[in-house]
């Protein structure tokens, strides 16, 4: 099994479409042929329609293991479209992705052909995605820690944010908060699209909660994509 | 018991009456696993089901406990949201009124001191969209209250007292496993004029990441739910439905139709289903289902048919 | 507590001292789940183990429960096999005996009445090859014993106290998990003299098959073992470490050196395989090599390092 | 998917070889991707030697529905060979096995070309390894409960015990009582494979006991093949 990022397609009858940046909890066994893992999986969808979703993961663990391991006509419990998505943005705006975090961006940048795209990953393998947006033809920069492919560092380190420009980043926790502080310092707009454990995904569990200058909000309802100004950082990490 | 709609094996008669109130079939979902029940709307009627269960009140808003607040175990899960909900002014003038007349809603409530307890009882005395309340004396990781209750016989008379004579509601007294004779909590419950027990509330339970070296909750302490514990619950209202002639409401890892009989078996009047909701928010009436068709494979007419019974050698 | 011997990160040093007992690592088997030792001598070599828990003895053998007794549970496992053993006389004569000088065995005693718990002792005190002796206070299906000592703080005090009087090996006492307060009753059993505690023994409960519409054991109630009680378990060892100095013996759920990790960062000293060894009869061994493992890749030079090491907030 | 049986061919490096009779203990996901269903299923070797093993069953709960749905390449926890086996067999007698209980009868039947093998299933399709039976040129006789195939009926009806003769029985409880009952009372010899719940298959947990006149035995131990003479069989039904 190769380390890098794997994809599953679903076909969902009666999906009603969605929004970039919107997800869905994937229940790995609806059948129950297993009681665990219990919980379903949420996941970034990476793109799709009416006929078909899919999903671009790494597997880190028991569920994206299993997630990994399924084969054509395998059935998984499908809910979503969840999440508020990204909202619409404006010309000059920045995507700035880190590893599997990149799930949540393809669509954006599929639907604002003019934004400048900052991927990032340990190694070239690691960029999730890569080809797909090539082949979108944006404005296109890379990162690796392994130098692998275009800049030998971290992603942030390709964004310079400007005043009133926005940024929308999305991967792990520490590459966020680092975006949140270069754009507070240029005074641009960062949103960010966090993630939380979760159980239900729809707002019943309260699990997903997390620190925001207005209390705890819901990563899952209130969420994921938050504006970073919101964001309680030290107690998130 | 048992409703009056005539009806034959092959139209099985689900309804039950739990603690004087009437529920159309036997299965309610959990407290704090379908929110006020506006959040489960997108996804079933809840008019469909017994009822709901709402969210844990407390007489003002609680904020709950900081994240990580919940963490996955094998064939279940751990929890520490630290009973975060909206109050109970809130919730009669903005939540219940949200919900169709046809959802039976029992309200549930929380607190840290007795008066305050049945303060909250008060304020749901008189409301007729609140079918019933159930106590909950038994939140396994918040600092007062709750558990506190639920393992001390004398604290739980005392609790149970105060909230009988605020309440003019049908009253479920939600008890604690974590006790060494749940039998004994729920007599005392009975012997202070609760309409009926509730149970199992989580488990008090601890799971570490080892890489962190840290509890996986931020509270240290959560409530362990879901099908690990099913069996627990299973032999506690089998020991309760023994000890007292109230009413059971049966729950733990219930996620299909046999488990919520197996349940009914066991003594309970009434089922709830709690985690499942959150891995597939139609659980609720998939058990309903398949209550049902297991009513009619075995010939059953009336669901009540099967409360209690479980034949021990 | 801690090894002699001289060591680096690179081979980090497993020995304990559990209750006086200098153990190889701190994995033991559990009792009633490696039989006598010999069962599980085709697939792994004992004496690369912490030590074995023998299955628990009585003064004359037992007969056990008339199946079924067991069933298998959602990630986990009920049994109810009544404590079927060969006596305490043919322990010493015939099974003893044929283990290697090289293993550690304990030895788990179980009975009816204070007197014959005492008589056990007695005969298993002088004999050299008995590193130790567990009391099985917490057997949670059997009529008479176990449990009934194991929930009531007075009655395990005076089995301990006569115990202690009866034993001259390093004595543990095996706590029930099904109780109010299990800190409680370990310092109880601290009081008494107890060399250290062991817990957690099985969650009592009960399935349904509804099929048949009878309890899935002939006994009705059984206990409840596996990954899905993990979790209280590793609450049970946390509170109890905090509330005795004598050492704790950690067990329920663990099938890999992260589990074991996470019981000896709550305060247990050793830890104990149990129905692990049933699904993978390498399973104490696969635990101990995960443990050094985890130790290599941590730069921990001594295991003795990991106790007790949680961070709390 | 069919009802009827399926089958599971497993590498198994180490097998030292078996007996006609033996079992296996088959971890369902040594690999702990799954918690759940916890414990390994008690199955006999159907047929097999160091290169290969091959087991039948029939799907009945989620072991054996996840057995079935095992796709090449995937891996099991083996422990095996286990459990007493069958003895040689005088000449002239007689195996007859039902449904899923003919699993462990083939390999007797290829040791012992001229027994006379009895064979029944509710259908056709449910009597497990039919055609291996005919191929090995046994005298074989078929009973199916809906008459799909050679006598409608009990396959027990088709048993005639002569005295001091030996029959194998494995099927169904109630069929080897039945057949047990038949030979007691012609004076025949009768052995009979028996199951039970297991949680290890060696002898550590004590869970397989079944009532004898000589106390409890295990099935996994001292059976699964006994006299019986010795099953208590109204205790065990
Ligand atoms: C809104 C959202 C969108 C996501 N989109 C993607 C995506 O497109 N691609 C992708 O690879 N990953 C995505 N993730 C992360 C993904 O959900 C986790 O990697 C996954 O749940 C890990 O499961 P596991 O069983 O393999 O790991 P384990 O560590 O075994 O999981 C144990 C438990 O922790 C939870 N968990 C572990 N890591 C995370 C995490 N980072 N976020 C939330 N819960 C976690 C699991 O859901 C499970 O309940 C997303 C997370 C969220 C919240
Ligand atoms: C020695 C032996 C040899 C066997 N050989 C075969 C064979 O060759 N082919 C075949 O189809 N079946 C065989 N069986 C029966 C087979 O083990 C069960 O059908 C299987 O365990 C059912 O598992 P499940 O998860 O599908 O069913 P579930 O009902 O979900 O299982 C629940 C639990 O009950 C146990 N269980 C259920 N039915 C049985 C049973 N009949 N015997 C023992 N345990 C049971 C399971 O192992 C599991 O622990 C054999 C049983 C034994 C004891
Ligand atoms: C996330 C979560 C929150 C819960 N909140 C409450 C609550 O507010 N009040 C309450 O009485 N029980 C609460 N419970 C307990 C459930 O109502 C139920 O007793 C328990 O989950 C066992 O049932 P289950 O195994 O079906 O989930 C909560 C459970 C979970 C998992
Ligand atoms: C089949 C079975 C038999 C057991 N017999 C005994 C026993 O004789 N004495 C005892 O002290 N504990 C006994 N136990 C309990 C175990 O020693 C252990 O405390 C428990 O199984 C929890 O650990 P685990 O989850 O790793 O199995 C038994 C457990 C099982 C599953
Ligand atoms: S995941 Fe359940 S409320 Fe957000
Ligand atoms: S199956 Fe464990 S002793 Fe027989």
């Amino acid at each position: 099994m190769s380390a890098g990022p794997r994809r599953v397609v679903l076909r969902v009858p009666g999906w009603p479409g969605h929004r970039p940046g919107q997800f869905a909890m994937l229940a790995l066994d609806p059948e129950s042929a297993h009681r665990d893992p219990l919980l379903a999986r949420p996941m970034a969808v990476y793109r799709g329609d009416a006929s078909a979703l899919e999903f671009r993961f790494k597997v880190v663990g028991r569920g994206t293991r299993i997630l990994g391991s399924l084969t054509t006509g395998s059935r998984l419990g499908v809910v979503g479209p969840l999440g508020n998505g990204f909202p619409s943005l404006p010309p000059a705006s920045v995507l700035v992705g880190g590893g599997t975090g990149i799930a949540s961006l393809y669509e954006l940048a599929a639907h604002h052909s003019r934004v400048r795209v900052l991927l990032g990953g340990k190694t070239q393998e690691e960029v999730l995605g890569l080809e797909d947006f090539e082949a979108l033809g944006v404005d296109l920069q890379v990162a690796t820690e392994d130098g692998s492919r275009g800049h030998k560092g971290l992603v942030t380190d390709l964004l310079e944010p400007e005043p009133d420009r926005t940024v929308v980043a999305c991967g792990p926790t520490p590459m966020m908060w680092a975006a949140a502080e270069l754009c507070r310092k240029a005074g641009a707009r960062c949103l960010v699209s966090l993630e939380s454990p979760m159980a239900c995904g729809f707002g019943i569990c309260l699990g997903c909660a997390i620190p925001t200058g207005a209390g705890f909000r819901y990563v899952c309802t209130d969420g994921p994509v938050f504006d970073a100004e919101e964001i309680r950082w030290e107690e998130l990490a | 018991m048992g409703g009056a709609r005539v009806s034959g094996p092959a139209t099985p008669e689900l309804t039950v009456e739990l603690a004087g109130v009437r529920l159309r079939n036997p299965v309610l979902l959990a407290s704090g696993t379908c929110g006020y029940g506006e959040e489960l709307a997108p996804f079933l009627d809840l008019g469909e089901l017994g009822g709901i269960v709402a969210k844990s009140l407390s007489l003002e808003p609680r904020v709950g406990h900081p994240p990580p607040r919940i963490w996955e175990t094998p064939a279940g899960m751990m929890n520490a949201i630290g009973l975060e909900n909206v109050g109970v002014e809130a919730f009669l003038k903005e939540k219940l009124p949200r919900l169709d007349e046809g959802v039976t809603v029992f309200a549930s409530v929380f607190e840290t001191e007795i008066d305050r307890y049945a303060e909250v009882c008060r304020r749901l005395s008189g409301e007729e969209r609140v079918a019933g309340i159930e106590l909950n004396a038994s939140c396994p990781h918040v600092e007062k209250g709750g558990m506190e209750f639920g393992q001390d016989p004398a604290s739980l008379a005392s609790l149970v007292r105060a909230c009988r004579r605020a309440a003019d509601r049908p009253l479920l007294v939600k008890l604690s496993p974590n006790v060494t004779s749940v039998a004994e909590m729920a007599r005392v419950c009975e012997g202070e004029g609760a309409d009926g027990v509730s149970l199992i509330n989580s488990l008090q339970a601890l799971d570490v990441n080892v890489e962190t070296r840290r509890p996986v909750l931020r509270n240290v302490l959560g409530g362990l739910t879901g099908p690990a514990i099913r069996p627990v619950a299973l032999r506690m209202v089998y020991q309760v439905a023994r000890a007292v002639r109230i009413p059971v409401c049966g729950m733990g890892g219930i996620a299909s139709g046999e488990d919520a009989v197996a349940f009914l078996l066991c003594g309970a009047t009434a089922v709830q289903v709690g985690t499942a909701n959150y891995v597939n928010p139609r659980a609720g009436l998939e058990v309903r289902d398949g209550i049902e068709t297991y009513c009619r494979r075995h010939g059953i007419s009336r669901v009540t048919d099967l409360i209690g019974a479980l034949e021990v050698p």
